[in-house]
């Protein structure tokens, strides 16, 4: 039954890889979903059912929509991404693998690591048992999590909200730092209105 | 409480100065207040026992070894009284040339003068170390605001390379403090602190670098004449004058009481850098054109001889350096102020362009000639005594460092002369009239030259003040070896 | 007559008085005229000479050989004790006498002779102010004091030469005056520091007394001697140091004659005499002292011959004398040396003088080619100079002759060779004094000017000199002629080195010698007198000269070579340190630092692209070496 | 439940670490491999998960349910973070009509 | 405890008023609401000085040290907040946004001082940056605001990453994000930690050092702090620095790091001291130039931070709250002279200050003098605490790299106070408005830098 983690691991690598390499974002996007499903699998085979449900439902349902979403909302799935130069893309890739051969350097004698608790509890990845230790152990930062998505709710409804053209004093002559176009390497200075 | 008046008076003078800012009454007001520490100072001389005092002594900021505590003893004495000398004649200097916001500038010395206070009556690394920089800001503005040509670039770059001595000294304050059990920066802690030799050998350049500096000895010494030619006159004085004596009581207070090997394993070396400092300016000097910076040389001369006399560590060698410090300010004083007096008549300090002024200006090329024989120390003038008490002591180290010392005078007589003789003597160079030295002249550079004089032929009194420093400082050395 | 002890208390007024005078005239030196100042400087001066008289006359060596009068306190620190004290004792006593007398003498003469500059009083001051710096210079009690007076005689000199200070040349030749002594100082100053850590006292008494502890050619009295030397080569115009002292002739006459003749010159042997003790010990500096004499001796006579100018004749022909001072001090004959001072003072001021009366007879004319047949104007400078010359040729029986006559017997006990340069040296000096004298006085009158005599306060002080000059012998008349040496027995109490002196020769050999040297020195006269007075023969520019004529006449182009060898190189050396020391080393490698440093920051700033992958990249790269340290490096 | 445990205890943790370990270093290599901004964004997501796989696994080792609650909880911020980063992404686009991260270099030096 | 309830309901609190700030009388209520809400929340982080118990089972544990860096973090966000009344003056929209975010990110700071749970330290680091990410793109219209913004997000989750593969390592290790399990596992295998231990512990560290800005993880800072806006770059530029080195402080302190990573630390101190200071040199955009300095700063800052004496809280507090205020008033200042200037952020815009306004000059000078190091002031005294720190620990070689590079650090504020106080060529120095609030905060941050250089026991925890 462990064959499935090896099929699993190599699905999730595949698709990531394709992630990485694909030309169009929708390709990325699908092929994002592939692994995140894969890794779901993982969770499965780890016995954390809650955590695969909670997986998909977040990831698959709530953020890759939104990543589709933006794609298509901003209209950026030209297939025709300016490629970095071959320099800097071979040096992503070198300090990537240079990245992963340190780390398994450090791990390379395997690790050793005896379970903290030696009889395995199948139960630990259910609801309950999660659920128990995230109310009672981890309450604080359950309660505390809601201020940070009240910020990154306000955040995002600023950010993107269009605002109506502001009755701010117009920038001096000469800034050329609007919202019009401009050359990418101009080292303007700010608007006045701060 | 005298200390914490004369720290006080000038500071709220100065303050004063800054919120009131008078025009007119400016200079006579900082005039007076420098005259009053004068006379608070002459009154601790006059009531010197002759043992050390301490006034005050609080907690600051223990923990770190900050405390204030403030006090003399004879050599602190000396300098007060040499800062306190000094000052008025630097503030009456600004009576000739009028310079744009006299109230700043004087409102600028007086802080200058303050801090220098601080230095020579703080029995504390730290609080020593505090007012050390702190001389420096007041001069910074000083310098930026009423510097000759290139004042920018010359000013800052002095501030900075001071600087660079001064963090050096810093961190071997810092170093000792973490060394001393009980995190004391007293100068009585740190003086028993017996620090390994191997490490006294590096302290000694953390600790000596910030004083070589501002001496300036030999190598580090470029940063002065550009910085002396370009300064305002009063802020050259006050570098010349008071400021790099800051850097012979520094060596004294620290380098010798706390790294005495150090010392010991580096004495000659400093000796032979200064002597060799010494001719080197005293052999520049004779074909600078400009007459302040030939000064500038002469003073970088003077100083060079100074220091190998202090690091001779004898008797002779630190009484004869610490009296030639009392005669050089008063020597730098009235040669600057000469410099001045002849730039305000023919608007030019260039040698090349002078000549025949005596004829013009007999009563200040007498004068001039006064203070120029205090230049080649002369005997019966007050440079005579300190040298003399100098050469004996690089004597008593070495032959040779005496000879190297004493051909000094040689090179001393060569250029001066060569000065007087270029500004005062020979067929009149100028056709336009011009004033003799007037009253104010006089009762500028008569008293400096009486005083060289007086102290020339009986320098008991100051020679007596260092007298039991110096023993200490001896001993110091018999103990070491 | 006041007892000697009571007086010597009151010993200060003498330098006092000529101080006072110094003082007075330089502070108001715009306000008196010029007889009024001069007649101050002169009373003052003449004051002290009277003090200084009844010291003298009062001074019994047999009673107190040696009085020390202690002002005060003047260095004392831990272990080093100066004080500000007087000596008297036989040898100061002499000089002050010397310099007093001869002092008052010229300040009498300056009255006459500088009496139409409009600087007089400030040349009184002067003046009196070196007269005061020469007494310290004798009366010290120690080499300290002594080292004032030392450069107390050397800055007057300086102002003094200098002082016609518009013409640019005579202000060269003063610094070169005063940088010569320095230069000698710097010896006197080395000595002192080594007598010092030898003795730990510079007392002369005490020196005197622990000098015997001392063997004979012990390294460090030799070196002490030596270093001694080259001061005394300075102050006493010796070789290689003499080049100043022709040049100091810019200075006006009187001051060539008090201090370029008569006096401060005479420091060096002065400073000998008093450490005789030392040199006593020191066989090696002796030696020195000796050939350095003898050749200076040679050297400036030499000089002499060709000379044109009045007064560079007497300055060379003062040189060379001082050269035979010093070759006798170097024989050891401390006694010959001072008679020689004395009488040189005498005879040397005279010549001078009258020199100087002689210009001032022809309204500032110096060149003796240009003289001729004064003695019909000026008879009595005429009288009076003749008297000179014939004393400083050692004729008999003017001074000169005595006191050189034991020089020579000296140098005949030691080495015929020496005997027989000096003796050389001697007629040369013939040769060129009566040279000077039938050109300047005899002959016919070649000038233009009008010549006159001058007034009586100028021949005054002429005439008195001429009658010293003439008797000075008897001061110290030897044996041979019914004297006992008074002067010599009266120094010995004073200078060890005096009562050591030994002459062993037989009376024969002594009339021997008188008679070869004076017979040789008339032959000199009558040729001199063929050659200048029958057919007065001119030099014309060296140019036309032969060649080893040219180069004497050139004074063997010493000053081209100084000027080559120092002061050329130094002027280059000066420049080269400010031009590549400070601007091409020292300053830039301060510049250096700093711009280095902001040039770094130029480049470093440059790894900020703006690129956010790049940043990553950095970041990245980054993990991997603090990773790579920490798993392999810790 | 016996074939569960065999089968969790059957694939050894290494794997497991191995695994997080490869596809992080993917998702990193990619960051800086892409121009796109978006699917930087998705590597970082891609990161994201490795960790998370990462500490499932270990809690399951451990059989300790703390690890999946911070899983749950680093899903809970990178929804957040995407968000934002979206929201930003979108501003940006309407500034400048690119999402190429090499257009943005305004501000260097 | 409550103090952080306090703001986080202040932060919604101010959101509501938000709906009313299109009225202006709407706006001029947030800054005054906020301000007497921190004072609120001040007094109860006060009051609660003693309460040193773990909270929440093992989450929180409000220590003397973390009490006292709220009340730094608290304090400055006041001095930040009155300054922002009349910052805010030309703004029309998201005003309400901008001090609710602060105040959420404030709370993130709060947790950062007193997290004993690596979960809670991921959590507050994540409420203190979001926030941030927004605000540095406060100013939607200006291209480098957005720039900015997207940058700090960017790089800022990359390293969040790193930070998350660090915790997880640790708990694989240790089998638990309690530092006290933590602590427990460190100290008794000491001497041989498990690789993955110290892997984790580098990642973890690795997070940290990129909220610190120290090299090479620096790079977003300049970029940061030039684009967004003044008062979000003074906001970062403190309570985050000062919060952020509270977080590392504890996390250090709490888990005794390996030597091996304290050599890699040690090196990447002077890295960040090489590089903050040397680029610092060739500034000449004042916001870029004050970027540079705290790096610099925290190039000293972690000198105290690995010396791990037992003053090293109370000088790490000391030294980030002078720095702080001291950058406050700098940053305001600034702001004036740029609106005198036009918008111009160069520092030749503070020439002719002194005749403009010789006060505020003054303040400026004193406060750049501060930062320099020169004795008197609070900045001294702290450079001179970590010099003692770092030497009593045995740095020798890296205090003197440091000493050379406060040298060079002294030359580019010096630069500055010598713009402030040449006259401007044309004679016409730049006409500077300011409110009395502005004075009264521009003073207080002078005047403290003055005091607490005299008094250092001032700020001691």
């Amino acid at each position: 039954m462990q064959y499935l983690f090896y099929l699993f691991a190599a699905i999730s690598i595949l698709s990531a890889l394709f992630v990485v390499s694909a030309k169009s974002p929708i390709n990325s996007v699908i092929a994002l979903i592939v692994c995140f499903l894969s890794i779901a699998g993982h969770y499965i085979l780890l016995n954390a059912q809650f955590l695969a449900m909670v997986h998909i439902i977040v990831y698959t349902g709530a953020i890759m929509v939104l990543f589709l979403f933006v794609i298509m909302l901003l209209n950026l799935n030209q297939s025709s991404e300016p490629q970095k130069k071959m320099v800097t893309r071979i040096a992503a890739v070198i300090s990537g693998g240079l990245f992963l051969l340190t780390l398994l350097a450090a791990v390379r004698h395997g690790i050793g690591i005896a379970p903290h608790n030696a009889t395995f509890d199948p139960g630990v990845g259910l609801v309950r048992s999660v659920g128990m230790s995230l109310f009672q152990e981890f309450l604080l930062p359950f309660e505390v999590s809601s201020v940070l998505f009240l910020s990154a709710m306000v955040g995002a409804l600023m950010l993107a909200k269009k605002d109506a053209p502001s009755n701010a004093p117009t920038p001096y002559i000469g800034s050329p730092d609007t919202v019009a176009a401009m050359p990418p390497t101009m080292d303007a200075p700010d608007q006045p209105n701060v | 409480m005298e200390l914490l008046i004369l720290l006080l008076l000038p500071f709220l003078t100065a303050t004063l100065l800054m919120v009131v800012r008078p025009t007119a009454a400016a200079k006579h007001i900082a005039l007076g207040s420098t005259l009053l520490s004068l006379g608070l100072v002459l009154w601790l001389w006059y009531n010197w026992t002759g043992t050390a005092v301490v006034a005050v002594n609080a907690d600051w900021f223990p923990q770190w070894g900050m405390r204030l505590v403030l006090g003399y003893d004879g050599v602190g004495l000396l300098m007060l009284l040499l800062t306190t000398a000094v000052f008025p004649f630097i503030i009456a200097a600004g009576y000739k040339q009028n310079l744009q916001h006299p109230s700043m500038v004087n409102a600028l010395l007086l802080y200058t003068q303050t801090f220098l206070l601080g230095v020579f009556m703080a029995q504390n690394a730290f609080l020593f170390y505090i007012c050390y920089e702190l001389s420096l800001v007041p001069l910074f503005f000083l310098l930026l605001y009423w510097g000759g040509e290139r004042r920018r670039a010359i000013t800052v770059r002095f501030f900075i390379y001071t600087l660079l001595g001064g963090l050096a000294l810093l961190f071997a304050i810092a170093y000792c403090v973490v060394q001393e059990p009980t995190h004391n920066a007293d100068f009585s802690a740190l003086a028993n602190l017996a620090l390994s030799p191997d490490t006294q050998v590096w302290l000694f350049w953390a600790l000596f670098l910030a004083f070589a500096i501002k001496l300036p000895m030999f190598p580090f010494h470029s940063w002065q004449p550009d910085t002396y030619t370009m300064a305002p006159l009063q802020g050259t004085m006050v570098l010349g004058g008071v400021m790099l004596k800051m850097g012979l009581y520094g060596t004294l207070k620290f380098v010798f009481p706390i790294v005495p090997e150090g010392v010991v394993y580096w004495r000659d070396t400093v000796i032979v850098l200064s002597l060799v400092g010494a001719l080197y300016a005293g052999v520049i000097a004779f074909r600078q054109r400009d007459l302040k910076r030939l000064v500038a040389y002469s003073s970088l001369g003077h100083v060079g001889v100074l220091t190998a006399g202090l690091f001779a560590w004898n008797s002779y060698g630190v009484s004869g350096s610490l009296y030639q410090a009392f005669a050089h300010a008063v020597l730098v004083i009235g040669l600057f102020y000469i410099v001045g007096a002849v730039k305000d008549r023919t608007g030019t300090s260039e040698l090349g362009a002078m000549g025949g002024l005596k004829l013009k200006t007999p009563r200040l090329a007498a004068l001039f000639l006064l203070v120029v024989l205090n230049a080649v120390a002369l005997p019966l003038t007050q440079s005579f005594v300190g040298e003399w008490l100098m050469f004996n002591g690089l004597w008593q180290r070495d032959g040779w460092f005496a000879l190297l010392a004493v051909i000094t005078i040689v090179l001393g007589a060569i250029y001066m002369l060569y000065a007087y003789q270029r500004v005062m003597l020979g067929p009149d160079k100028w056709q336009l009239e011009m004033a003799d030295a007037d009253r104010s002249d006089h009762l500028y550079l008569v008293p400096l030259i009486a005083v060289s004089l007086v102290l020339g032929i009986h320098p008991a009194p100051i020679l007596d003040l260092v007298n039991a420093p110096v023993q200490q400082m001896i001993d110091l050395f018999t103990v070491t070896h | 007559m006041v007892s000697f002890d009571m007086l010597g208390k009151w010993c200060w007024l003498v330098p006092a008085f000529p101080l006072a005078g110094a003082l007075i005239n330089a502070a108001l030196r715009r306000k008196l005229g010029a007889n009024v100042a001069g007649g101050l400087a002169t009373l003052m001066t003449a004051l002290s000479f009277v003090v200084s008289a009844l010291l003298f006359f009062g001074h019994d060596p047999a009673v107190t050989p040696v009085k020390v009068v202690k002002l005060f306190d003047w260095i004392r620190v831990a272990g080093m004790d100066i004080g500000f004290a007087f000596q008297l004792d036989a040898l100061s006593l002499t000089m002050m006498m010397i310099v007093t007398g001869i002092g008052t003498l010229i300040h009498l003469y300056s009255v006459g002779y500088m009496h139409d500059d409009k600087r007089v009083a400030s040349f009184f001051a002067m003046l009196n102010l070196f007269t005061f710096a020469m007494l310290l210079l004798v009366m010290g009690s120690n080499y300290v004091i002594t080292f004032i007076g030392w450069e107390g005689v050397g800055l007057c000199s300086y102002l003094l030469i200098g002082f016609w200070y518009t013409n640019p040349e005579y202000n060269y030749a003063a610094r070169k005056a005063f940088v010569m002594n320095r230069i000698g100082d710097v010896g006197v100053v080395l000595a002192l520091c080594l007598l010092f850590s030898l003795f730990g006292t510079l007392d002369y008494t005490s020196i005197m007394d622990q000098a015997s502890g001392f063997g004979a050619g012990n390294p460090l009295i030799v070196g002490a001697t030596l270093l001694l030397f080259v001061g005394a080569m300075g102050k006493s115009a010796q070789i290689p140091l003499f080049t100043w002292l022709p040049d100091a002739m810019a200075g006006p006459t009187p001051v060539s004659a008090l201090i370029h003749a008569a006096t401060m010159v005479t420091a060096g042997i002065f400073l000998v005499v008093r450490s005789s003790v030392l040199f006593e010990l020191a066989p090696f500096t002796q030696d020195v002292v000796l050939y350095v004499g003898v050749g200076t001796a040679l050297l400036a006579a030499s000089i002499g011959l060709f000379q044109n100018d009045i007064k560079k004749v007497l300055a060379y022909s003062t040189v060379s004398q001082l050269g035979y001072m010093f070759a006798a001090l170097g024989l050891g004959a401390y006694s010959a040396g001072m008679f020689h001072v004395t009488t040189h003072a005498f005879f040397k001021a005279l010549l001078f003088l009258g020199a100087g009366s002689v210009i001032h007879a022809l309204g500032g004319e110096q060149d003796i080619r240009k003289m001729g047949g004064l003695k019909g104007v000026t008879k009595i400078t005429h009288w009076t100079f003749l008297a000179g010359t014939l004393a400083i040729s050692g004729i008999f029986p003017f001074s000169g002759f005595f006191s050189k006559d034991s020089i020579l017997a000296n140098a005949f006990a030691h080495s015929p060779v020496v005997y027989a340069l000096l003796l050389l040296g001697a007629l040369m000096t013939a040769f060129y004094m009566f040279r000077l004298l039938f050109l300047t006085f005899w002959g016919s009158y070649r000038g233009t000017a009008h010549p006159h005599e001058s007034p009586l306060v100028i021949t005054l002080p002429l005439m008195v000199l001429a009658v010293l000059s003439v008797l000075g012998g008897l001061l110290n008349l030897p044996h041979l002629f019914g004297g006992h040496e008074a002067m010599k027995h009266y120094l010995a109490t004073a200078a060890e080195g005096i009562h050591n002196e030994s002459l062993h020769l037989s009376a024969s050999t002594e009339w021997i010698l008188m008679g070869l040297s004076t017979g040789l020195v008339v032959l000199t006269i009558v040729y001199a007198y063929g050659l200048f007075v029958k057919k007065t023969t001119l030099d014309g520019a060296p140019a036309q000269m032969p060649a080893l004529k040219r180069l004497i006449a050139e004074k063997w182009r010493i000053d081209e070579l100084y000027a080559f060898l120092f002061e050329k190189p130094y002027g280059w050396l000066s420049t080269q340190f400010a031009r590549v020391g400070e601007d091409r080393i020292f300053v830039p490698l301060m510049n250096g630092v700093g711009n280095l440093t902001l040039r770094a920051g130029k480049v470093a700033r440059r790894l900020q692209t703006g690129n956010a992958s790049f940043y990553l990249f950095a970041m990245v790269a980054g993990i991997i070496v603090f990773l790579l340290i920490t798993l392999y490096g810790g | 439940m016996e074939p569960v445990v065999s089968a969790i205890r059957a694939v050894p943790l290494e794997h497991y670490v191995y695994l997080s370990f490869v596809l992080f270093s993917i998702g990193l290599a990619g960051a800086l491999f892409r121009r796109n901004t978006i699917i930087i964004l998705m590597c970082l997501e891609l990161m994201f998960n490795s960790v998370n796989l990462l500490l499932a696994a270990f809690s399951a080792h451990h059989s300790d349910p703390s690890g999946q609650v911070f899983v749950f909880f680093i899903m809970l911020v990178a929804a957040a973070e995407v968000t934002v980063g979206l929201a930003i992404l979108v501003m940006m686009k309407r500034n400048v009509d690119s999402v190429d991260v090499n257009q943005l270099n305004r501000l260097k030096w | 405890m409550s103090a952080l309830i306090l703001i986080s309901v202040l932060g919604v609190v101010v959101l509501y008023l938000g709906l009313f700030s299109g009225s202006r009388s709407g706006k001029a209520l947030l800054a005054p609401v906020a301000v007497i809400g921190l004072l609120g929340a001040l007094a109860l982080s006060i009051t609660k000085w003693h309460m040193d118990v773990p909270m929440f089972g093992g989450m929180v544990q409000f220590d003397a040290v973390s009490i006292a860096f709220n009340c730094a973090l608290v304090v400055i966000t006041m001095l930040i907040f009155l300054f922002g009344i009349d910052y805010y003056e030309r703004m029309t929209d998201h005003v309400a946004e901008h001090y609710a975010l602060m105040l959420f990110s404030l709370v993130g700071g709060f947790l950062l001082t007193s997290y004993t749970n690596l979960l809670v330290l991921f959590l507050g680091i994540e409420i203190l940056s979001i926030p941030l990410y927004i605000l540095a793109g406060g100013k939607k219209k200006s291209l480098r605001s957005g720039e900015a913004s997207f940058k700090y997000f960017l790089l800022g989750s990359f390293a969040t990453a790193f930070f998350l593969m660090g915790i997880a390592l640790i708990y694989g290790v240790t089998a638990s994000f309690d530092l006290a399990r933590v602590q427990e596992y460190a100290s008794t295998n000491a001497e041989h930690p498990h690789m993955l231990f110290v892997l984790g512990l580098f990642f973890a560290v690795v997070g940290l050092s990129f909220k610190v800005a120290a090299a090479p993880f620096h790079f977003w800072s300049p970029d940061v702090y030039e684009g967004a806006p003044t008062l979000v770059t003074a906001f970062m530029s403190t309570v985050v620095k000062t919060a952020a080195f509270a977080a590392f402080y504890r996390f250090v302190s709490l888990t005794a790091l390996p030597a091996a990573l304290m050599q890699a630390l040690l090196v990447m101190t002077v890295v960040t001291l090489l590089v903050g200071n040397i680029v610092a040199l060739r500034q000449s955009n004042f916001k870029r130039l004050m970027a540079y300095s705290s790096i610099a700063h925290s190039g000293f800052l972690l000198m105290a931070l690995l010396s791990g004496s037992v003053m090293t809280a109370q000088v790490l507090f000391y030294y980030t709250f002078t720095y702080a205020l001291a950058t406050v008033g700098l940053f305001i200042i600034l702001t004036l002279a740029k609106r005198a200037a036009n918008g111009n952020e160069s520092i030749d815009i503070f020439r002719g200050l002194f005749r403009a306004n010789p006060w505020l000059a003054i303040v400026t000078m004193v406060l750049l003098l501060s930062l320099a190091g020169i004795p008197l002031t609070a900045g001294f005294v702290a450079k001179y605490q970590v010099f003692l720190l770092a030497i009593g620990a045995g740095f020798i070689k890296v205090s003197v790299f440091a000493v050379v590079m406060a040298l060079v650090g002294i030359y580019y504020y010096v630069l500055v106070i010598r713009e402030a106080f040449t006259p401007a060529e044309d004679g016409r120095s730049p006409v500077l408005v300011v409110t009395p609030l502005n004075w009264l905060v521009i003073t207080l941050c002078g005047l403290s830098a003055l005091l607490f250089g005299a008094m250092p026991w001032l700020v001691s925890i």
